[in-house]
């Protein structure tokens, strides 16, 4: 705020006020890219993607009006008869290229979605859960002064380095039953040991959970660590005066306490889970069967595989809608919280 | 010896992180009832002595007894001890309420027994309209009325008080310091007391201990601390202004410097006889004789004034003595000039003098 | 002499451009052992021809790189050359007119009187323009079987589908999968397609498949397709491998009894050093309906801003087509030629088998060229939840599989 | 309770190593650690096994041929299609990726977090928050056309864009810009204003401030982004797909496809180390910056 006083009693001093555009100039011009972005990419783009899954575009986009010489046609039909939708009477526009809600009826329509959304429900909640668990556990085992602290949060985070490409080849490597720990198993003379998540439809989900838990779970945990050594060390003491149990402080006291950084990690978690692709791609490819599909795999599949773009564009869309379910109570919390204070 | 003539007693402590000790075999006595102030800057270890009597932290060595009990490996909870923090450690999802009674139900307290001891401190302590408030909704002197009442609802003898007023401003601070001694008047517990701020150390104290370096300066009432300083760092450290300090020498009874010459009269000495020596004398600028008076002071001489300051119901005069810059406070209501020559009056049995290399009294 | 003078002149047409030697990027999907072998043969021989070919592939399957290649060509970074499945992928491509006409070529070297069948040129005109080069015939109808497999288990090697199915119990008793199937989408629609054109029969699949006729679908004579399919399930049970060719090595090696798989296969089994007949048995339509389905791949040219690059990807586009090259290539792919009008007496006996059978005219459209990817899509999706969920009834798959049809666009 | 019969408790209290809560807490921690280890260790070994090995033997066990095979031929000769010259192009191309993606990416967010923090003008506030919202939204909503754009602004100027190294740059550009920009902005807003101000007064402008006062003191943001940058940059594959064209292939992408082009059987060890050769560089950043990497990510994900 006072930057821009600045700069406006700069401008007094010649007795010349600058026209406001012209005003900060340098920090606008640094900021360009940001407002092109924001603009063509976040807004555009998405606003494009959101229209265009209301059309019949296949492998190209369809072109979205034809025009019309202006307030030609005086005929007054609102809802041309096959359906289309007609602008003609406002705008002198009119258009033969959207389909209404019908990508979105054959979308809730296709088993493979329906699998898909009820994957990352289950993948999303495990994830969800199991990351936040861990990683505050660990978080909270790690902060008991202990050694060697710093090798074991080096081994816990080091997968978050690796890309998940490498995380699904390794796992998918550790997890082949004729390779892996069923055959090491079994080797000791366990015979009949089972574990082969990725080639089982019932638990392939988990099999993925298990990589992306390994990758993800060390920055939540790191998360968790800086949150639970920012906690006020008089908290603690004050605790151990009226002889609480450690386990009891962490879950009475510590974690409410870190409301904020559970709610960080929670969007964080969430915005990587509606996301997951190269994973179940490298691990799996949505298989076997249909059994691992993610909506992000549908996606990509109906966009450029199956040439049927606002097929696609359809469920990218209902996944921004999952992202938005996340994200606006979040940023409610956030920024709503910020201007009571 | 009995111990269980003292409410905590600490013998040879030693504390050391590693290389750093931070406590030196450290003795302390303390009587039921008493008031005990920690006294010392950063860094000297008032802290951390208190949190090994609470048992936050391990001694390297050393006892602790608490109500004659010897209780080194005890948990801080068994040791009977309440404790109020610097920043409160109020539990800030719990109400008000909450805080005060999570460790007793904890405990598995009846439920009786948990309501009368907090409807008791919440009468002391005038917090019954807070109870089922959060501790992000109150004032910063509620919430060390409830810090308070936390350690209060433990029902114990000893008392053990982290800088609990540091964070507040200077007016609340003067009234919650009230409030405290007032409270120790009416519960006449043991209370140790760590500050940083001499003004909260002399009004509350029965005793002050003096800390520097993990080693206890000066064990003593306020008024011993502030008028018989045992060595120059607790008189430079006590008063406001401080002390003013002039290096000379002690030669047949008298500090001389230049040619100023302060004949020790009246001074009582710490041993019968005092050889010649390497001096350091302390004056206090309130103990600077001016105005009328001087007729009657010991020992009188001129002085120019340099600067003055005033501070409303005292000024702050600087003069030169000896060559050295030297404070006087005089009456707010004196009127003086920059560069007006006065005379000063010096008492010297109301002066302290220090052995220069060993800063010891003399 | 016709025919001699036109050949003449495509030479003239190629020789007199070739001075200028351009580089082409060729993206395909050609990867595995078999097909990278056969793709060096194009690359060879556009390489002697005095350009320069720059190799694309990309690995996975078509599914993977399709996305890959028109992404690139409505981006605006066209390749030389792409190899696309003939049919309908391309159509809205060259409707936005993003490919090469070719038609010039085409005419100038008669495809129409050589190509064979023409149903493979017919998918690369639209509106009497040529926009593809077809390269190769792929017939999905065929069940590949290992000598070692049945040998082991001490049971004669099954002529047809039912002799498969009856020998399966005597395979899984000595430790063999019966049917090696991999998981990609693609395998499970076509291995699906396969069977229904062996119980069913040509009339149906067309029916369903050209006319997308929804109550046929839904049919009875379908429902035995579906039954049947849901027995070739059980066999497939153990055999957990990912992709096609690993399907095939379970074949080679004797672990599986069989595997439906188009004539790529065979590249596989050639590479590993098998030979037809001894190592190996092939049955064209399951040995049921013998035909042959016309799928294959061409080459599609997008079309780039620069005269040479064009000139290229026309030399290309005849090189693909002459004698020597589909010789060359479908010899190492295990294809079968676009042009009845060569020697392929290097050909090994399934190959021979193939050929006598589009001698004969018994021939099908690939599913391909009838349905839109979209469609293609839907059905992969069903049909890899179907192979894989021992759980999913056969009535159930028919029912969502008429649905499919009658959206069919 | 007369201490002098008695044993006197006097300095620490004596612990036993051995003690239930340690054997709990190094336990579980051992154990944890153990399955975050285990995959590395699995594809250090696998790498340096031979073929026959890993079909015969144990994941877990050590090679009993040491051979680095593997790894020649995962760098120099494995192959995709008929391009047998292994990750090694990948490698570079990832490498000509990685080099401006994170100088651009990094000069353009830290002079935008720049002027956020201190030059702060009418809707930059509705923009900085549409930017952070934008970092949530699932790629595949952009995806398709972001190709349109990049096809646009290339006719435009009348160059290549799109399935070129440059397209893939303004990509990363633009996907690093929301995480990056917050850093900076942080960053410069906690630096002491008065120091901002005095250059003020000093008569400095915005970028002679930037460069003089602001960049001097801002070494360690700086590296915190880059490896930021560099990792995710390294590791991101949906990009490196969709945005290029296969001679142009980053590391990933073509580690997905050699794991992928099947010939014959699956050659695991190879697999391993390419897997583990596309690791490396994520890895080597990882371990040589310690600290700073977990206050990346950390910084950038708290605030984030």
């Amino acid at each position: 705020m006072t930057v821009a006083d600045t700069g406006t009693a700069s401008a007094t001093r010649v007795h010349r006020r600058r026209p406001r555009i012209l005003r900060n100039l340098a920090s606008k011009t640094a900021s360009i890219p940001m407002v092109a972005t924001v603009l063509v990419i976040f807004i555009g783009c998405t606003l494009w993607t959101v229209i265009y899954s209301f059309t019949k575009s296949r492998l190209l986009p369809v072109p979205l009006f034809e025009t019309m010489p202006l307030f030609s046609i005086p005929v007054p039909h609102l809802l041309a008869s096959d359906g289309s939708w007609d602008f003609t009477l406002i705008t002198g526009l009119k258009s033969s290229s959207f389909v209404g809600t019908d990508q979105y009826d054959r979308l809730w329509g296709t088993r493979r979605w329906i699998v898909s959304i009820g994957n990352l429900g289950i993948y999303g909640l495990c994830s969800m859960t199991f990351s936040l668990v861990i990683g505050f556990t660990l978080a909270a085992l790690l902060d008991r002064k202990i050694r060697f602290e710093n090798a074991f949060r080096t081994i816990i985070l080091y997968p978050f380095a690796l890309s998940f490409i490498v995380t699904g080849l390794v796992w998918q490597w550790i997890l082949n039953p004729n390779f892996g720990i069923q055959k090491v198993v079994r080797d000791l003379g366990f015979e009949n040991f089972v574990f082969d998540p990725l080639y089982n439809d019932k638990y392939v989900v988990y099999g993925i959970l298990i990589a992306g838990l390994w990758q993800g779970t060390g920055l939540v945990m790191c998360l968790m660590l800086a949150g639970i050594r920012g906690i006020d060390e008089d908290i603690w003491k004050a605790s151990r005066v009226e002889g609480i149990p450690v386990w009891k402080t962490y879950v009475m006291i510590v974690i409410p306490m870190m409301r904020p950084v559970f709610v960080t990690s929670v969007v964080i978690i969430g915005a990587g889970i509606v996301k997951v692709y190269d994973l179940v791609v490298a691990q799996t490819s949505g298989g076997p069967g249909i059994s691992s599909q993610m909506p992000a795999l549908y996606v990509m599949d109906k966009m450029f595989k199956d040439q049927n773009l606002a097929q696609g564009f359809a469920a990218s869309t209902v996944m921004l809608m999952t992202v938005a379910i996340i994200l606006i109570p979040w940023a409610y919390f956030e920024f709503g919280r910020k201007k009571n204070v | 010896m009995n111990t269980n003539n003292f409410s905590v007693q600490i013998k040879d402590l030693d504390l050391a992180f590693g290389p750093v000790k931070v406590l030196r075999s450290l003795d302390l006595d303390i009587n039921h009832g008493e008031f005990l102030v920690l006294l010392g800057s950063s860094g000297c270890g008032k802290s951390t002595l208190l949190n090994c009597i609470a048992g936050l932290l391990e001694p390297t060595d050393g006892q602790i007894f608490i109500n004659g009990e010897n209780v080194t490996w005890k948990e801080p909870s068994e040791r009977g001890i309440g404790m109020v923090f610097q920043s409160y450690a109020l539990y800030p999802q719990m109400t008000v309420e909450g805080n005060l009674t999570f460790g007793l139900r904890n405990a598995r307290m009846p439920k009786a027994e948990i309501q009368k001891r907090v409807a008791r401190a919440a009468e002391i302590l005038q917090i019954e309209p807070l109870l089922q408030r959060k501790p992000g909704a109150l004032s910063g002197g509620q919430r060390q009325r409830v810090a308070s009442g936390r350690a209060l609802v433990r029902d114990v003898d000893v008392f053990l008080f982290d800088e609990p007023l540091s964070n507040l401003d200077a007016k609340l601070r003067a009234d919650l310091r009230v409030e405290i001694k007032r409270l120790h008047e009416q519960l006449q517990n043991t209370m140790i007391y760590v500050t940083h701020d001499q003004i909260e150390a002399m009004t509350l104290a029965d005793r002050i201990a003096i800390m520097k370096g993990g080693n206890i300066m000066q064990l003593g009432t306020p008024h011993e601390i502030y008028n018989k300083p045992l060595n120059k760092y607790v008189a430079d450290f006590i008063g406001s202004p401080s002390m003013n300090f002039l290096d000379g020498e002690f030669k047949g009874g008298a500090f001389v410097k230049g040619d100023v010459r302060l004949p020790m009269k009246g001074y009582e000495f710490q041993a019968a006889q005092t050889p010649d020596q390497a001096v350091t004398i302390g004056i206090r600028p309130e103990h600077v004789i001016t105005g009328e008076l001087v007729a009657n002071a010991p020992v009188k001489m001129e002085a120019k004034v340099e600067l003055i300051e005033p501070m409303g119901s005292d000024t702050l005069v600087w003069v030169r003595v000896a060559g050295e810059p030297f404070r006087i406070r005089v009456d707010g209501q004196t009127q003086l000039r920059n560069r007006e020559t006065l005379t000063i009056g010096i008492d010297p049995a109301r002066a302290s003098l220090f052995a220069r290399e060993s800063e010891v009294r003399l | 002499m016709k025919l001699t003078t036109k050949l003449l002149a495509a030479t003239a047409l190629v020789g007199a451009s070739a001075a200028s030697a351009t580089e082409l990027e060729v993206t395909h999907w050609w990867t595995s052992g078999g097909e990278a072998a056969a793709v060096a043969k194009l690359a060879e021989a556009f390489n002697a021809s005095g350009d320069t070919w720059i190799d694309g592939a990309i690995a996975g399957s078509g599914g993977t790189a399709r996305p890959i290649i028109i992404s690139r060509i409505l981006g605006g970074d066209p390749m030389g050359a792409t190899q696309l499945n003939h049919g309908r992928q391309a159509e809205e491509l060259i409707e936005a007119g993003l490919l090469l006409d070719i038609t010039d070529v085409a005419e100038a070297q008669g495809w129409r009187d050589i190509i064979n069948p023409i149903s493979l040129l017919d998918s690369c005109t639209v509106d009497g323009r040529v926009y593809c080069a077809p390269v190769n015939i792929h017939s999905w109808q065929w069940i590949w079987l290992s000598h070692k497999a049945y040998a082991d288990a001490g049971v004669a090697m099954p002529t047809n589908w039912d002799e498969f199915v009856a020998s399966a119990p005597a395979l899984e008793a000595a430790g063999k999968i019966p049917l090696a199937m991999g998981q990609q989408p693609w395998q499970s629609s076509g291995a699906f397609g396969v069977i229904a054109v062996a119980i069913a029969g040509p009339d149906v699949w067309k029916a369903i498949n050209i006319d997308k006729n929804a109550e046929v679908a839904a049919g009875p004579e379908m429902a035995k397709v579906f039954e049947a399919a849901a027995n070739a399930r059980a066999m497939a049970a153990n055999s957990n491998v990912q992709d096609w060719n690993q399907a095939t090595n379970l074949v080679i090696t004797g672990q599986a009894g069989g595997q439906i798989m188009g004539d790529w296969a065979q590249g596989e089994f050639q590479v590993a050093g098998q030979v037809a007949g001894v190592d190996y048995e092939c049955l064209p339509g399951l040995g049921v309906n013998e035909i042959i389905s016309t799928g294959g791949d061409a080459f599609y040219f997008p079309v780039q801003s620069d005269p040479e690059v064009e000139a290229a990807q026309k030399r290309l586009a005849a090189l693909l087509v002459s004698p020597e090259v589909q010789v060359s290539f479908n010899l190492a792919k295990g294809s079968l030629p676009i042009r009845g009008d060569i020697d392929m007496s290097a050909a090994n006996d399934c190959m021979r088998k193939g050929l006598a059978i589009l001698a004969g005219g018994n021939i099908l459209p690939d599913g391909n060229q009838t349905l839109s990817p979209d469609t293609s899509g839907q059905i992969e999706d069903l049909m890899v939840e179907f192979w894989n969920d021992p759980n999913m009834s056969a009535a159930d798959a028919q029912a969502q599989y008429a649905e499919i049809i009658a959206n069919a666009d | 309770m007369s201490d002098a019969t008695q044993f006197t408790p006097r300095g620490p209290r004596p612990r036993r190593i051995f003690s239930a809560p340690n054997i709990f807490l190094y336990g579980t921690l051992t154990v944890v650690a153990a399955y975050y280890a285990l995959p590395l260790y699995v594809m250090i070994t696998t790498s340096l096994k031979t073929m026959d090995e890993v079909r015969a033997g144990n994941i877990f066990s050590l090679p009993t041929q040491w051979t680095i095979e593997p790894w020649i031929k995962a760098w120099a000769t494995a192959c995709t299609g008929i391009n047998c010259d292994g990750l090694s192009r990948g490698f570079w191309n990832s490498v000509r990726i990685l080099i401006p993606s994170v100088i651009l990416s990094i000069s353009i967010a830290s002079v935008n977090g720049y002027a956020l923090a201190n030059w702060r003008y009418k809707g930059a506030e509705f923009f900085f928050a549409v930017l952070m919202i934008g970092a949530f939204i699932p790629y595949q909503v952009m995806l398709y056309p972001i190709v349109l754009v990049l096809r646009a602004v290339g006719d435009f100027f009348g160059f290549q864009l799109y399935g070129t190294l440059g397209g893939l740059v303004i990509v990363h550009t633009i996907f690093g810009m929301p995480i990056l920009t917050l850093l900076f902005r942080n960053y410069f807003s906690s630096l002491p204003e008065e120091l901002f101000k005095a250059a003020r007064v000093d008569g400095a402008g915005f970028w002679r401030i930037f460069f003089q006062v602001m960049l001097p003191m801002s070494l360690p943001i700086f590296v915190v982004a880059m490896i930021l940058q560099v990792t995710g940059i390294w590791n991101d594959f949906l990009f490196g797909v969709i945005y290029t064209k296969p001679d142009i292939y980053p590391m990933t992408v073509q580690l997905n496809n050699i794991v992928n082009s099947v010939q014959g059987t699956k050659e695991y060890n190879v697999n391993m180390a390419a897997t583990l050769l596309t690791g490396l560089v994520p890895l080597v950043i990882y371990f040589a910056s310690g600290k700073l990497f977990v206050r990346g990510v950390a910084a950038g994900a708290v605030k984030g």
